[in-house]
């Protein structure tokens, strides 16, 4: 036993030591902690490789261009299952002995909480791009100078949620019933919209679930019997497809979302009769539009060797993540430093990117980006609405 | 023996001063507290043979007892702890009264354990005004301690909150192994190992079984304590049924046959995905594998093996 | 001291004791004989608490043992071996003793037992008595020479062995003894019946049950002969073993004797 | 509220037949194998991915696609109790640690494949039955029929055949099965891959109703522990029947409790029933 303890201790030392690529000097250090794995991991695995494909990009193009010097990047995405201690030990380590000042993600909630507390002391050496929703109350805190959150459709009130709400009563919306996933996204999502719910005068009734349910009939009745206008149903794909379905068996066919794809409703085409869903982007469309849009997934099919690109996913703005890694090294550029941190932030506030999508961040680092607005009818014709940064 | 058994503690006492690397320390703070977790799973388990998976449970009732009993009368660490471990000594004695009486025996007493694990998770991510369900409670309240010369000391950093989680399994490991050596501990082993035996020998095995899981849970209870201090942060995750089963993963590769050895098994299942270097799938593959193969090469778990190697050379 | 009042056992259909009365006083050795499954085993189970009766009852020293588990039975001082032998298989001999003082430390200390947890001279004095104890029981059992071996490594003889000594390591004032004879070799044998001589030296009660007189025949003060459940003879062996019943229920088998 | 409560009698029977499917194919394999293998629930997460992938990119039609599933998924459970169970028989935790591990190397290896986004077939028949005012999606229907058969028909065989009749036997009372000379070996290997023919035929039935993602393995496979311990272990009908009362506890909890505790109704059901007949319902023993 002991010997074992001793040459675990050993080669853990020194594995921790050697740890991540070995990289040349004076790159820029990018980590990534996202769930790759596990329940609602999906978020962060598009996520992984939206930033994967961009530091691929950057590096075959030779790297970054600050002051007349190139710099490659090096970027250390690893899995944190959606653990906050698995999480909070990766943090650690790219922080304190890769000595990375740039990190994407995470998207998760609760990996957020947990490493919350151990990031605040690294305010000013350090940038994080946490898409996270329980990092949005934070923004512009004291302590918390090295957050920023990219995203923010989910926030009604400086968001677009507002828009949609309004949009919502415009349609004449008197009763919407929620049914939310209960976990920490859902419960943000919920606290956040019945205010902005109230203020349209419009009543709701929320029901609950966990990540597990598969089966909402019995729900989806006692909605059913309280007949409302909208079924206002959240968040990841697996429950939506579920409940856009079992819905529709019921008699309920109008639904309104703030995150989740429109496969449900393409699925379901037959039965629904409008879908209405926030869409940071409506690929299909998109890439016979816009040429940096077909490009994108041309590049995304080539480098991750598949056959077909994840029309579904790629929307939920994870995949922006592209767009961060880009943004971040023309801040960089701008800065003529890789290492200045303060000054890098700067002006990452202050530019606007054009990308995949247009996006910029408030002065407490809070992102605007353009975005879309899906209408899917029934027999699937789909009608979409951009409402670009700042237009109300 | 001797020799090397020191030579291990000088080593465990020296990390910090061998590596000032903060992701060692974490990964080896981690555990020790998931140790202590893994350590108590064991009495019960282990010794007296009784396959709980309401530990998770107890974790995190302990988690949050003590954080909440701090935040709401603002009391030290330690009289948290205390209130934290009172819940679960009568919440684990409630559930083993129920258990034991009614003769639940291995797999059974397994999923009922389960699944009141199970309900008490549920109650927690729905218990909002107290529990703030899914969304969890961060906080940045901190243990101290009071030591001859440095007077009250909070624990914070990663040396201190280092020797601190020492400290704690060390005590703990020494606590149990007091009980386990006692009459108490043969008692309990006895009931593993033939409860007819031990009943005709005037052992009264609900008693036993009983004192063995409250015991235990307790001092699950505490790591729940420590563990959600150092996070600085309890959430539902705590409870989860995966929790259980990663403590059972702990124990069985550790050894079950002694009080510490599990410990072993802590350090493995805490350091395995940050040691294996690869993408997520590929991990999750080994891992699996190195339970596999655990089990089915030594099922004695690590330090069971090596005893015997010894035994055998 | 231990009163059978008319107890009958019933198992569905199958009476296995039927309406069986008999007093065991202080200090004697009772053997009870009968042929396989005539239900002997099941009168001890009875009285060791493993199953209650279907009518009548057990007193001991008066107190009524109905309805009490094989512990609280066994903490009153009636302990009971099984006819194969069930040990700790896993343990050594010494330990199966040891753990089998369990009782014998409660009764010794009660309450102040919890204090042998920590280490401290009152738990040195608890644990020598308890060593003491052990030691004095391998002797008396013979087993010293095998103190170390795991209790799974012994004889057959030996195991049945260990199962008595285990059984007096609770310092019982009766112990009941269930076919110790049963399957042992003539030494075997022989080193039995001189451990349960030395018992009696010491003033143990001790209820011996075996499917035939054999061994025992020498060392019973009283023999009780169940058929079919219900007793058809009691008596000094000898006289026993001349009735018309018995030689009956074994079929000629008693010459053996 | 009759409407409601009639249709969640019905729904819950039918979501219950599959847990009741699985639950059968726990009670048999712990029966005869004395492991409680929780791979049986990733058995059926490769039956359903393999359903869907079938029917999506060879467009091969369900019913063929449930038949070619069914038989792979039983090649890979009996390649997995060769190799591994058979190290482990009667061990009830080992058993258990190895089929976790396992459930990983599966969940990873679909991972690998057909990756973490959520996926949703085909339905392979559409449209709702309504009577009375109470809707059943017709292929919850077929569903539900498709199980009871298969189990009416795994009852018949294993009461008629001999083969059977040795597994019933065994399961019921191992050491006189093993006395009345039944081959231990090959039936325990025979029965794990039925079991896992089961859990594929199951995963089938699964991909028609709801989405695809890599962890509704183990969800399941709780939901069949439970079942088999409510009948009892050892009795087939009895398993259908403990899976429908779990099903019909969920449904008929969520009707009058909130959705956010529905496990638990199903568990609660269980503990009582272990607790007042440790045996299950139909448990003999």
């Amino acid at each position: 036993m002991r010997k074992s303890l001793l040459n675990f201790l050993a080669s853990a030392a020194l594995s921790f030591g050697l740890a991540g690529p070995v990289v040349a000097q004076e790159a820029i250090k990018i980590g990534q902690i996202e769930a790759q794995t596990g329940p609602s991991s999906y978020l962060g695995f598009m996520a992984t490789q939206g930033a994967k494909l961009a530091v691929h990009q950057i590096n075959q193009a030779g790297g970054v261009e600050v002051g007349g010097k190139k710099y490659p990047i090096d970027l250390d995405s690893p899995d944190t299952q959606g653990s906050p201690q698995q999480g909070l030990i990766q943090l650690k380590k790219m922080l304190e002995q890769d000595h990375r000042k740039y990190i994407l993600g995470p998207t998760l909630s609760n990996v957020f909480n947990g490493v919350r507390e151990y990031t605040r002391g690294y305010d000013g050496k350090l940038l994080m791009f946490a898409p996270a929703t329980a990092a949005h109350p934070e923004l512009g805190k004291p302590g918390y100078g090295f957050l920023l959150r990219p995203v923010v459709f989910d926030t009604a009130p400086e968001g677009f949620g507002t828009y949609m709400v309004e949009m919502l009563r415009s349609k004449g919306a008197k009763k919407v019933a929620i049914l939310m996933q209960n976990d920490a996204f859902g419960r943000f999502v919920v606290d956040i919209y019945k205010d902005s719910f109230a203020k349209a005068g419009i009543e709701i009734q929320t029901h609950w679930f966990e990540a597990s349910t598969k089966d909402y009939s019995a729900v989806l009745a006692r909605i059913a019997a309280w007949k409302p206008d909208y079924l206002f149903p959240g968040y990841t794909d697996a429950a939506l497809y579920d409940i856009v379905q079992q819905a529709t068996q019921l008699g309920l066919t109008k639904f309104w979302l703030v995150r989740g794809s429109l496969g449900p409703a393409i699925r379901n085409k037959a039965s629904i009769d409008e879908y209405i869903a926030y869409m940071p982007k409506y690929f299909e469309e998109a890439e016979k539009t816009d040429p940096k849009v077909a490009k994108f997934i041309k590049d995304y099919k080539d480098f991750f060797k598949v056959k077909d690109f994840p029309y579904d996913l790629a929307p939920l703005l994870q995949m922006a993540s592209y767009d961060h890694v880009f943004m971040l090294a023309e801040a960089m550029k701008r800065a003529g430093s890789i290492n200045d941190v303060a000054a890098v932030k700067k002006e990452l506030l202050s530019m606007t990117y054009d990308g995949l999508w247009v996006q910029k961040f408030d002065s407490v680092g809070g992102g605007i980006h353009s975005y879309e607005i899906a209408e899917v009818r029934r027999g699937g014709a789909i009608k979409t609405t951009l409402v670009k940064p700042g237009s109300k | 023996m001797r020799v090397l058994l020191l030579v291990l503690c000088g080593a465990v006492a020296l990390v910090p001063a061998l590596t000032a690397n903060n992701v060692v320390l974490s990964v080896l703070t981690f555990t020790f507290i998931l140790g202590i977790l893994a350590v108590s799973f064991n009495l019960i388990y282990g010794i007296t043979g009784q396959l709980t998976l309401f530990h998770a449970a107890a974790f995190g009732v302990g988690a949050y007892a003590t954080h909440l009993s701090m935040a709401h009368w603002s009391i030290s660490f330690w009289l948290g702890t205390a209130f934290a471990l009172g819940c679960v000594a009568v919440v684990s004695l409630l559930l083993g009264i129920v258990c034991f009486r009614f003769r639940l025996k291995e797999f059974y007493f397994a999923v009922v354990t389960l699944a009141f694990a199970e309900m008490i998770r549920l109650g927690v991510m729905n218990w909002h005004s107290l529990t703030n369900g899914s969304l969890g409670i961060n906080f940045s309240l901190k243990p101290s301690v009071w030591l001859p010369g440095a007077g009250a000391l909070v624990i914070e950093g990663p040396v201190r909150w280092y020797y601190f989680s020492l400290a704690c399994v060390v005590v703990v490991v020494l606590a149990y192994q007091l009980v386990v050596n006692s009459w108490i501990g043969n008692a309990f082993k006895a009931i593993r190992l033939n409860e007819d035996v031990a009943a005709s020998l005037g052992l009264n095995a609900f008693r036993y079984k009983l004192l063995s899981f409250v015991l235990g849970s307790m001092g699950a209870s505490f790591a729940g304590g420590l563990y959600s201090h150092y996070m600085g942060f309890v959430d539902p995750h705590l409870l989860d049924i995966n929790q259980s089963l990663a403590i059972l993963s702990m124990a069985l590769i550790g050894g079950t046959g002694s009080v510490a050895a599990p410990v072993v098994g802590a350090l493995v299942v805490t350091a395995l995905p940050h040691l294996i270097d690869l993408n997520a799938e590929w991990r999750l593959l080994i891992y699996g594998l190195i339970l596999i193969f655990t089990i089915l090469l030594m099922p004695q778990g690590i330090v069971g093996s090596l005893r015997r190697l010894r035994k055998h050379a | 001291m231990l009163e059978i009042d008319h107890v009958t056992k019933r198992f569905g259909g199958l009476v296995a004791v039927d309406d069986v009365a008999f007093r065991i006083t202080e200090r004697e050795i009772v053997g009870i004989f009968g042929p396989n499954g005539s239900g002997k085993t099941t009168l001890m189970n009875v009285i060791a608490g493993v199953f209650p009766a279907t009518r009548g009852e057990v007193r001991w020293k008066g107190r009524a043992l109905g309805g009490l588990r094989t512990d609280e039975v066994a903490a009153c001082g009636v302990v009971k071996t099984f006819q194969n032998p069930q040990l700790f298989r896993e343990l050594t001999v010494a330990e199966n003793v040891r753990v089998a003082g369990h009782l014998l430390l409660k009764s010794e200390l009660g309450a102040a037992r919890v204090r042998t947890i920590l280490p401290s001279a009152f738990r040195t004095a608890a644990a020598r008595k308890i060593d003491a104890r052990v030691a004095a029981v391998l002797e008396m059992t013979q087993l010293e020479a095998q103190s170390r071996e795991l209790a799974g490594s012994l004889s057959y003889g030996g195991e049945k062995m260990l199962g008595v000594a285990m059984a007096l390591m609770c310092a019982p004032s009766m112990l009941l003894l269930d076919e110790p004879g049963s399957g042992l070799s003539h030494d075997e044998l022989d080193r039995l019946s001189d451990v349960l001589r030395r018992l009696r030296g010491q003033g143990m009660t001790l209820c011996v049950i075996d499917h035939r007189v054999g061994f025992l025949g020498a060392l019973a003060d009283r023999a009780i002969v169940l058929y079919h459940g219900s007793k058809i003879a009691e008596g000094t062996p000898s006289q026993v073993l001349s009735q018309r019943a018995v030689i009956e229920a074994y079929l000629g088998d008693a010459h053996v004797a | 509220m009759m409407q409601l409560i009639a249709g969640q009698l019905i729904n819950g029977i039918i979501v219950g037949s599959l847990y009741g499917i699985i639950a059968l194919a726990v009670s048999l394999t712990s029966g005869i194998t004395g492991v409680v293998n929780f791979a049986l629930g990733a058995f059926m997460l490769v039956g359903a991915y393999l359903t869907w992938h079938l029917n999506e990119t060879y467009s091969v039609a369900f019913p063929f696609a449930v038949i070619l599933v069914m038989g792979v998924v039983a090649l890979i459970g009996l390649v997995a109790d060769v190799l591994l169970f058979r190290h482990t028989r009667n061990n009830l935790i080992n058993g258990l640690i190895v089929s976790i591990g396992l459930v990983s190397v599966i969940v990873a290896l679909v991972h690998m494949t057909w990756t973490s986004t959520p996926q949703n077939m085909q339905p392979f028949v559409t449209g709702v039955f309504t009577v009375g005012g109470v809707v059943v999606p017709k292929m919850k229907l077929l569903m539900g029929v498709v199980l009871i058969l298969i189990v009416s028909m795994t009852y018949l065989g294993l009461t008629r055949t001999w083969m059977g009749r040795a597994a019933y036997a065994y399961a019921q009372n191992p050491e006189a099965a093993a006395l009345m000379g039944v081959a231990t070996g090959r039936l325990q290997v025979g029965v794990a891959a039925f079991g896992a023919a089961l859990c594929g035929l199951a995963g089938s039935m699964y991909a028609t109703l709801y989405s695809l993602t890599p962890d509704i393995g183990a969800l399941y496979m709780l939901k069949g522990v439970e079942g088999a311990l409510l009948a009892g272990i050892g009795s087939v009908i009895g398993a259908l029947f403990g899976g429908m009362l779990i099903g019909v506890a969920e449904g008929l909890g969520s009707v009058f409790l909130p959705l956010a505790f529905n496990d638990a109704y199903g568990l609660l059901m269980l503990v009582l029933v272990l607790l007042f007949r440790p045996a299950g319902l139909f448990g003999g023993r």
